[in-house]
């Protein structure tokens, strides 16, 4: 592969965790929650989905029980938040915490290993349309020669966009954010649907897990490295839309590629290098705000 | 009728508002005994070094004391940039370029001596205040995020920071990454030794009050609240946008780097890589526990600093290890801001 | 606290500056302590993981030290000796053994420190071999690449340089191509890195990055592409792709260490380089997966380099640290 | 007649503030009646209604629907038993549209799955047309002025086919055409076998379309009655005690030379629009007159007021206060930051900060009187809004959050604010939006004394009696063009009636030269 295509084809691997987990994320963004807790969703859903699919064998049942174990965290947040009226900020962080402390001790308990859990007799994902890659110039890295996750990613986004922008679900889950008073004075409660978009960005997070763990066939302490945090970038980057998403996680995906790709051509320090991800995304964002206000202003 | 029907007695009602206080912390208890008897081989040894370690010895009470310096002066920026609804989320960055700016400069001021390090702390304010003012001029602007932005801008200072710790100003000394240790002249006294508690406590408690004074006794603390509870209203009111969209990043920014060179020049007298990971973000969590009120702020880094004491005691004292503080914080973490809980005593009473 | 302690009593203080699990230096101090209390009734070991914050590591260590229960100290990395130093001056009686450190004079202290630049000198060399053989995965260019957590004085100074030094000594063309994660645990980007890696060309790759080298064992299994490792048996991390695995006998030391503080031995005030002619650097030759994954000629010329270097017919350079 | 809901001995005692909202309040509403529920502002109305409705709980007593006793815990359990209530303050997402704010929460489908744009736009249609509102389906509420958003609302409950229907004030910002409009289809509501109570603070309304009307005061229920045996004057005695009239200063004349505010040919052109949302506006207010405008909603008073406040800015045209500049082409007008008095349309989310105690709202746009460089007096706030309070007959404390006051309150907050800081002009859109009448005709004598101490007053409304009974001249708003101008003089010659052509658009009055 040229450059420019193994660039492409590593920004859709680095996009495709960002992706689900900000998908997940916007559910609970459009209902007025800032979700901070996703990191530590996606961290725990990349535990239990390895370690289950380690001892069931069964790729099903095994992200059953890593979505599972991580919308119950996330039902934990959402009741606290909702209920308790605690900080959705702190409650986010408290999640962080408790997810990267218990999935370590989990990982002791059963494994007697609070380091690196590897599982070498889980099977390779398989890598679809292979032979695509190569063939297409530029769509070809894109579309073809991914996980069966990238797939998923991009059918649950097309997915969440029906879901949140053409079914009635969706309009009251956006009144929810929009105005939440809207919904009490139709008989309807707000807190039921913001606890609904904890339940399925618990669900989106732990699926962005399960592709960090169960690709690598390992657990590794705090596998997550942040990427809950880029997630919550990538819904903000891409102005809470479905393909403001797509394309926000696009762009970190690519950076954070040609960040690496530049780590072997460019002879500076590999802090500088390490921070493109982020200079890059910010110039982003705010080139987009630059468009958008101007864009405005003519109306 | 339509009148009051009973007085608030403010005795009764601190009381009341204990009662939430205590089911929180029986809740953690019931969280760290459990925890403890499943993950430590000595629970009750456990269990009694998270409780009385951080007051076992003057060394730890002090250590205590000062982990909530930091956390106080950086939890002050933010009660001031989130009442005034700027989500600076930059703080990490901020407090460690903050440090950096102040030893760098310091250094550089040796000859001065003690106005040297008064001129390297203010320096070091305006930088950081620059580096969150940023995000403040880009929303007034261009409308963009200020949540997104200070934190993006805060990963780049990090790994910028750490290289310029690493690379050029790495003190070839010593095999930590550090700089340079900051001349002895502008090292704050110690005031509970061995621990090192130093002098940065009073600046604290001082922030307290000018904080307080600026947010409550003030006109511009006046306008910086009205802008916050609804900018809308302020806009209509006449309040002028830009400095309040400004003007409190600028603050948060330069308190976190007050945080950052108190440290240095009172605990660590030289930046260490990473000396201040996860403080902007328990600044942070301690200004959301205060709920942005000064004075409360003093209590709640108290709070934090005695939780992350007990814990740190439990791991020195005891066998258990960083996991089973982190959940018993998490718990805490869970139930703390919870207004419910705050309020369970003060549930409204049916007449 | 205060209980007397029985005369020939013994507290040993393991101080991890970080976290054990996924470090092999620390994970083998940890347990060659562990093993040396095993069978003694009267020896009693305490780990005590002080986290990635260095800037906590002393004060920490104080906190432990001013318990006074502890008869020795024991730890390892380079930046200790200066932490040990400061909180020794408030403690004159305590001892201090450091592994992995280089530090004279100071006689409450005693360091060894792993000759890295010649661990690595020899792996640089197989991974030389291997890059210009005609093996499966090995190609023709003459590149080899090395993924970090993160940059640290002893990886620029003796460890990197001594990998390429090594490689060199094959076909003095050899180019490293040196990338860094930026942290010990984000498998995937290390995965990512070594993809781009391979896609440039590299065709071994040394890595000393954690956990994170998971994510270069997947890569390298995928993808095809070698990998040699410091410190620790790997063969079976990838069989057949792991072709080398040097060794640091991190274990031996600490118990060797020991029961010469038991016995009252330990030269303080001394610092000790140790490395392949003392036998505390090595090589996994033993292992069935190195046979079964290098050919009979690299093994061979691999192994006669090991001898020459043990003899000290190569001779090299230490670097300044 | 059946009686369909029964409220017993109600007591709700608002949490934190214990302030006894509901007295032992009995409220009986019968199977297809009209029932009013009048009293002054804060006597519990609202409060009682949202009881009923689930979103208060309250402390005592016993609710009875169909002479069973029921469970109301939450808007949703009033609406499984089909009761609907349109809030005193609008409740809508703005980015939605008006359809789909509508049909929120029964939503028309396609397969059950998906949302039916279509269907779900045309049955509003059908709505708007069968009750002769003026609102577009498809429009974004956003963009929508307060009356069309009331509309909206009204719409809402409408949809829901609803057997008891609760309407907290919602001719307060209607024109009298919508007004009609909305009695006509509460009538057939009615005939349809739909139970109404109607809170209103206008009492010709009450006599109007009530069948019985209930009285509160101070949280206690003072009686129930049938309309036929009550006057204007038996009720507003029965709610407060006493009633006022207004004594206007009729102006003969106008001081020309006197201009404090000028409006010059401005005008608001919409991004790929033909229409113009203002067309060419132009006007001068002068010392010691009203200046009213009205106009049906839609038709560019809110216009008016955004531009007036700074938000909208305008594509011709210029605007002046005394010689100042405050606006010109592509700006945004600079009243704010001068500081002209202005109540806003707006109380809830422009006028007040909810959350923040009366006292700091009372103060909030005459901030510089009470810090002085460093410090606050706090006595002075104090003693300020303690005066403001008794003066405009305030129900609250000074340090309650205004959002705990009730609507009318809230309004009295916000005029007391704006009046006290006049120097020479005030900006009033819909001041007496909620007030019962006393208040509202205290409203009206300050306004008049202002206008009579040489003040310029501006006066947006869709009150058409407040509009004649002030101006002392008037415009007449459609279509976001001035259709009809009235001189000294002539107002006090219209009626309600004779203005309706020109609210229409469908008669145009405008004189040349110098207005
Ligand atoms: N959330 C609340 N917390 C505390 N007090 C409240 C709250 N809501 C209303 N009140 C108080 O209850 C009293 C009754 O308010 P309510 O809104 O029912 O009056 P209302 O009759 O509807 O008046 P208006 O005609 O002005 O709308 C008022 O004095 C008000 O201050
Ligand atoms: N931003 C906008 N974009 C498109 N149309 C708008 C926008 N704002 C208002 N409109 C439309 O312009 C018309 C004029 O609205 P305006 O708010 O001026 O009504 P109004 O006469 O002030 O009503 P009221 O008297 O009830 O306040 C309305 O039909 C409204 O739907
Ligand atoms: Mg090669
Ligand atoms: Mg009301």
């Amino acid at each position: 592969m040229d450059t420019v295509s193994s660039l492409i084809f590593s920004a859709v691997t680095i996009m495709t965790p960002l992706l689900l987990a900000a998908t997940g994320g916007l559910y609970t963004e459009l209902t007025g929650m800032l979700n901070i807790g996703i990191e530590g969703l996606m961290l725990l859903g990349a535990f239990s989905s390895v370690v289950s699919l380690h001892f069931t064998h069964n790729i099903v049942l095994a992200i059953l029980i890593g979505t599972g174990s991580s919308m119950l965290l996330a039902a934990v947040i959402a009741s606290i938040t909702l209920y308790l009226k605690a900080n959705v900020f702190i409650t986010g962080l408290a999640a962080n915490l408790f997810a990267s402390g218990i999935t370590t001790v989990l990982s002791f308990h059963i494994f007697a290993n609070k380091g690196v859990v590897t599982f070498p007799e889980l099977p390779q994902m398989p890598v679809l349309f292979e032979r695509g890659t190569e063939a297409v110039p530029v769509l070809g890295p894109l579309l073809f020669g991914h996980t069966f996750f990238t797939y998923l990613s991009f059918i649950l986004l097309f997915l969440s966009y029906v879901v949140l922008y053409r079914t009635p679900f969706g309009f009251r889950l956006r009144a929810t954010g929009l105005y939440p008073k809207s919904l009490i004075s139709v008989g309807l409660s707000p807190k039921r649907y913001q606890f609904i978009a904890f339940l399925i960005s618990g669900f989106f997070s732990a699926v962005a897990g399960a592709m960090l763990s169960v690709n690598l066939g390992a657990f590794v302490p705090n596998i997550t490295a942040g990427k809950g945090w880029v997630a919550l970038v990538v819904i903000f980057l891409g102005q809470k839309r479905p393909v403001g998403l797509l394309i926000a996680s696009f762009i970190f995906g690519i950076s954070e590629a040609f960040s690496n790709y530049a780590q072997g051509i460019w002879h500076i320090p590999s802090d500088f290098i390490l921070a493109i991800p982020y200079i890059f995304t910010l110039v982003a964002i705010v080139f987009y705000s630059i468009y958008d206000y101007n864009r405005q202003k003519v109306e | 009728m339509n009148k009051k029907i009973e007085c608030y007695n403010p005795v009764i009602y601190m009381l009341r508002s204990m009662v939430g206080l205590i089911f929180i912390v029986f809740v953690s208890l019931v969280a760290l005994v459990g925890f403890s008897y499943y993950l430590s081989e000595t629970p009750d040894k456990t269990i009694y070094y998270f409780f009385n370690g951080p007051f076992l010895s003057l060394y730890d009470f002090g250590n205590m004391i000062n982990m909530a310096v930091p956390l106080i002066i950086g939890g002050l920026g933010i009660s001031l940039a989130f009442r005034s609804g700027s989500m600076n989320i930059g703080g990490e960055g901020q407090l460690y370029f903050g440090a950096l700016i102040a030893t760098l400069t310091v250094i550089a001021l040796e000859p001065l001596g003690r106005a040297g390090a008064v001129i390297a702390i203010f320096v070091a304010m305006m930088s950081s205040g620059i580096l969150a003012g940023i995000s403040g001029v880009l929303r007034y602007r261009w409308n963009t995020n200020v949540l997104i932005t200070s934190f993006l801008i805060s990963n780049a200072v990090v790994l910028i920071v750490n290289y310029l710790i690493t690379g050029p100003f790495d003190d070839p000394l010593t095999n930590l990454f550090s700089t340079q240790p900051i001349p002895e002249t502008a090292e704050l006294s110690y005031i509970l030794p061995p621990s090192n508690l130093n002098t940065s406590l009073i600046v604290a408690v001082a922030a307290v009050f000018i904080i307080h004074a600026l947010m409550y006794r003030s006109r511009t603390g006046f306008e910086l609240r009205m802008y916050g509870d609804n900018p809308r209203f302020a806009k209509y009111a006449g309040v002028n946008v830009m400095y309040y969209q400004i003007m409190p990043m600028f603050v948060s920014g330069a308190m976190y780097a007050l945080a950052g060179s108190l440290s240095i020049f009172g605990t660590y007298h030289a930046t260490i890589k990473d000396f201040s990971s996860g403080m902007g973000w328990n600044a942070l969590a301690v200004a959301l526990i205060a709920r942005y009120r000064p004075f409360a702020v003093i209590p709640a880094a108290l709070f934090f600093a005695y939780i992350e004491s007990g814990a740190r005691s439990a791991m020195l004292y005891s066998d258990v290890t960083f996991e089973l503080s982190s959940i018993v914080q998490a718990t805490v973490f869970f139930l703390v801001s919870s207004v419910t809980l705050q309020r369970l005593g003060l549930k409204k009473r049916r007449i | 606290k205060e209980e007397a302690k029985a005369d020939d009593s013994f507290s040993v203080l393991v101080f991890v500056p970080g976290v054990a699990a996924g470090s092999p230096p620390y994970e083998t101090m940890v347990a060659g302590a562990n093993e040396f209390a095993q069978d003694k009734e009267n020896v009693s070991v305490k780990v005590y993981e002080a986290g990635f914050n260095q800037a906590q590591w002393e004060q920490q260590l104080t906190s432990l030290v001013a318990t006074g229960e502890y008869d020795v100290v024991l730890s390892t990395n380079p930046s200790l000796p200066e932490i040990c130093e400061r909180v020794g001056e408030k403690f004159p009686d305590q001892k201090f053994i450091i592994t992995d450190a280089y530090a004279e004079g100071n006689d409450q202290m005693r360091t060894y420190l792993y000759n890295q630049y010649e661990q690595s000198l020899y792996l640089g060399y197989l991974a030389g071999l291997v890059t210009a053989s005609d093996m499966e995965f090995a190609n023709e260019n003459l590149k080899i690449g090395f993924i970090a957590s993160q940059e640290y004085p002893l990886l620029n100074n003796h460890i990197l340089p001594g990998f390429l030094d090594g490689a060199r000594l094959v076909n003095k063309d050899i180019e490293l191509d040196f990338r860094v994660i930026g942290n010990w645990f984000d498998a995937n980007k290390a995965s990512d890195l070594a993809s781009s890696m391979i896609d440039g060309g590299v065709d071994i790759f040394a890595v000393i990055a954690g956990g994170a080298a998971q994510g270069v064992f997947k890569t390298v299994t995928q993808k095809g592409a070698y990998v040699v490792f410091h410190d620790k048996n790997e063969y079976s991390a990838a069989p057949g792709y792991v072709v080398g695995s040097g060794s640091m006998e991190q274990k031996k030391l600490v118990m060797e260490i020991l029961s010469d503080v038991v016995n009252g031995t330990v030269e303080y005030g001394k610092a000790t380089v140790v490395g392949l002619e003392e036998g505390y650097i090595g090589f996994h030759f033993e292992d069935p997966l190195y046979v079964s994954s290098l050919p009979q000629d690299i093994r061979d010329e691999f192994a006669s380099f090991m001898e020459r270097l043990r003899n000290g017919s190569i001779s090299y350079t230490l670097p300044v640290l | 007649m059946f009686p369909i809901v029964q409220m017993h001995s109600i007591v709700k005692v608002y949490p934190y503030t214990l302030l006894k909202a509901n007295d032992h309040v009995d409220l009986t509403l019968n199977e297809r009646e009209i029932l009013s529920l009048a009293g002054e502002n804060g006597a519990g109305k609202t409060t009682l209604m949202k009881i009923l409705y689930g979103m208060e709980e309250f402390d005592e007593g016993m609710i009875e629907v169909d002479g069973k006793k029921v469970n109301i815990s939450s808007p949703l359990d009033a609406a499984r038993l089909g009761i609907g209530m349109v809030q005193q303050h609008v409740t809508l997402v703005d980015e939605f549209t008006v359809a789909q704010n509508v049909v929120l929460g029964k939503e028309n489908t396609v397969h059950h799955l998906l949302y039916d744009e279509r269907k779900n736009s045309s049955k509003v249609a059908t709505l708007i047309e069968e009750n002769h509102f003026s609102v577009e389906p498809d429009a974004l509420v956003g963009s929508l002025s307060v009356g069309e958003k009331q509309q909206v609302e009204i719409l809402k409950m409408l949809y829901r086919d609803v057997r008891v229907l609760i309407l907290d004030e919602p001719t307060a910002v209607l024109t009298s055409q919508e007004i009609d409009a909305l009695f006509s289809t509460l009538r057939s509501l009615q005939s349809k076998g739909v139970s109404i109570i109607l809170i209103t603070h206008k009492l010709h309304e009450i006599l109007e379309i009530s069948d019985r009307v209930a009285i509160m005061r101070q949280g206690a229920m003072i009686g129930t009655y049938e309309t036929s045996l009550v006057d204007e004057q038996s009720i507003g005695r029965m709610m407060m005690g006493e009633t006022a009239a207004v004594p206007a200063k009729i102006l003969t004349s106008i001081d020309s030379d006197r201009i404090v505010l000028s409006v010059d040919h401005v005008s608001i052109e919409r991004h790929n629009q033909k229409q113009p949302l203002l067309d060419d506006i132009h006007f001068d207010l002068f010392r010691g007159e009203i200046l009213g405008c009205t106009g049906i909603s839609g038709n560019g008073l809110g216009q008016l007021e955004s531009v007036l406040l700074g938000e909208l800015p305008i594509s011709k045209g210029k605007i002046f206060y005394h010689d100042t500049i405050l606006s010109s082409e592509h700006k945004r007008a600079r009243t704010r930051e001068i500081g002209l008095p202005f109540v806003p349309s707006d109380r809830l989310y422009t006028g007040s900060s909810l959350t923040a105690p009366v006292s700091e709202n009372m103060i909030a746009t005459s901030r510089e009187k009470f810090f002085p460089p460093f410090g606050i007096r706090k006595r002075k706030i104090q003693a300020y809004t303690r005066q403001l309070i008794s003066r405009y007959k305030i129900k609250s404390e000074p340090y309650q959050a205004i959002g705990t006051l009730s609507g009318g309150n809230i309004q009295k907050v916000i005029l007391a604010r704006e009046i006290e800081k006049v120097k020479d002009v005030i900006i009033c859109c819909e001041p007496t939006w909620g007030l019962d009448a006393s208040s509202a005709s205290f409203i009206h004598e300050q306004i008049i004394k202002l206008r009579n101490s040489g003040i310029g007053v501006l006066l947006l409304s869709s009150n058409l009696d407040e509009i004649i009974s002030l101006s002392d001249r008037l415009l007449i708003f459609s279509r976001g063009a001035v259709v009809a101008r009235f001189g000294v003089g002539e107002v006090s010659t219209m009626t309600k009636e004779s203005l309706g052509p020109f609210l229409l658009g469908k008669a145009v009055r405008v004189k040349r030269g110098k207005m």
